[in-house]
């Protein structure tokens, strides 16, 4: 019988600049099937066909940074197709500006600080994941952290606006912590993976002066 | 640190402060605009399908506005600023006349009422601020005339509600985009201006 | 004889959209004495009287949103006149981003809590000053928190940057401990009064368990 009807699954730009669209095919009704993926942009007629489907691996379409436009809506369609017949996917809207979800940051360090009062402090600092310009101000990332007690359920998570460092004075002595790290576009698109787990052995002198 | 050490000769704010406040500016004023438009894409868009209809009829389409990063940074900033600028007038107009208008849609929110006012009011700041940093960075003339003509005020008065309630979605939708727009290419200008490209 | 010189004292923005004005009148010359605020922007001729006199009661110019800009430095001077003559005050300059200072945070809770393995915690909470719109990202605050022993002398200050909670670990059984929070624009401007105070008493059990 023809293939069942291909589902785009997802799409995901990972620094605003290029992105990759995903699909999940249906059955192939018992005979080799391919897949076209098809696209036309906001205000334009014309019909393309994805640029690479390697790059990204099987069932995937890449869009290089010439082939990746903002504040446009692109319909994304796939087509499957053996020798029986074909059917489309739904179409797919996508404007890249909302599917940016940015790699975890990178180069964290934690380091227990004393300050001039003696008082002990942990600062973290963090670098923005290595594909993302945010030199140039294209992208601007926001970070959130969190951590716990190793042995502690609850997560504290603490958002760090635009800063890519952050100071942490109340912390229970004695404890050895975990802390993460993600980051997200500063209006639209989503959180990244959370940065490998990290532990810090906070010491039991670390108490604030009686 | 006083303001004015030797008076008021030669004191102004900084090129470096102006584009900071006005990138903080067009943040809030984007951030207050995506809030509007999910709220009243939610109480009154939900399955009407707006979106197909919306999209190439933003007033302001004719302005030559770059779509990626590569030609972002090929323009030259004096023309971006100039850009942003018209983009900024092309919606003074409209933004007057959506903060009135919409108190006239059935059981418009608060939220909704307030969010059109703040928003519209922040647009002219807004505006007023780029004025100055135009003439600062053109050193004095406020550049060639980019302007895009809004002509959807009688859309706004309908009789017809599903009519009158599409063209203030469009609206938002398209000041939606044009405010995010208008933030990208302020961060931009001001990590090109002011940091050598090293945000 | 005509009036004395009068002083422009303070100029205060509460929320980065308004401001204020307060002047300090000199002698009046034994003659009534009246007060005229004038204000120019930079890199204008044009000069200005103050729009409002009353809402921030006597000797004060009140700038609401309409007659406040960013943009531009403020040359403000205050004119004292009687029948005598005038007086006019040295110029004040004013750029309302550097003369923020909040209102104190509100909404502050203090809880005893006691983490997984029962050791026992404080957990302060606390909201913006209502005036100040933090949500749009137009103002962004910065907090600090003090507290110290009712009976003790001195206040351990500590900064906790863009959050609105905090946890304390480190606290002496059986104290009652005195709290205040103050919060400050990220960048210019000057820190808030201190909240009213708050008290917490630590239980006696409030042993950090080694």
């Amino acid at each position: 019988s023809p293939p069942e009807k291909p589902t785009i699954i997802k799409c995901r730009s990972p620094e605003k600049e290029t992105f990759t669209c995903w699909w999940k095919p249906g059955s192939d009704g018992g005979h080799p099937t391919n897949h076209t993926l098809l696209y036309s942009k906001e205000g334009e007629e014309k019909v393309y066909e994805c640029p690479d489907y390697k790059t990204a691996g099987p069932n995937s379409c890449y869009f290089d940074k010439k082939h990746t436009s903002f504040w446009t809506i692109y319909n994304i369609t796939v087509t499957a197709t053996n020798e029986m017949g074909s059917n489309v996917s739904d179409p797919h809207y996508v404007d890249v500006t909302y599917i940016v979800q940015p790699d975890p940051p990178v180069n964290i360090t934690l380091e227990l600080k004393k300050s001039v009062n003696r008082k002990p402090y942990l600062v973290l600092t963090w670098s923005p994941p290595p594909l993302a310009d945010v030199r140039s101000g294209w992208l601007t990332l926001e970070y959130e952290l969190r951590l716990k007690p190793e042995e502690g359920e609850e997560w504290e998570t603490i958002f760090v606006g635009q800063q890519t460092q952050c100071k942490m004075f109340s912390l229970n002595p004695g404890k050895r912590y975990i802390v993460q790290i993600h980051c997200k576009p500063d209006h639209h698109g989503s959180w990244s993976e959370w940065s490998p787990e990290m532990y810090i052995q906070i010491p039991t002198d670390f108490r604030v002066k009686d | 640190l006083p303001i004015c050490p030797n008076g008021s000769a030669n004191c102004q704010v900084s090129l470096e402060e102006l584009l900071d406040r006005a990138v903080k500016l067009a943040h809030s004023v984007h951030f207050l605009s995506s809030e509007m438009f999910h709220e009243f894409n939610e109480r009154y868009a939900q399955g009407r399908g707006f979106i197909a209809k919306a999209v190439n009829g933003c007033h302001t389409s004719s302005l030559n506005t770059p779509e990626d990063k590569e030609q972002a940074q090929q323009i030259h900033h004096e023309d971006l600023l100039n850009l942003v600028l018209g983009m900024l007038r092309s919606w003074n107009d409209p933004l007057i006349h959506l903060a009135s208008e919409v108190q006239s849609i059935k059981e418009a929110p608060e939220t909704i009422l307030w969010k059109a006012a703040e928003i519209e009011e922040q647009n002219k700041r807004l505006l007023e601020g780029m004025e100055k940093i135009v003439g600062r960075v053109n050193s004095g003339e406020i550049g060639n005339e980019i302007y895009s003509q809004w002509d959807g005020l009688p859309s706004l008065q309908l009789a017809d509600e599903e009519s009158r309630i599409f063209a203030f979605y469009k609206m938002l939708f398209c000041f939606h985009r044009d405010s995010h727009k208008v933030d990208n290419y302020l961060k931009l200008l001001k990590c090109r201006l002011i940091h050598d490209n090293n945000c």
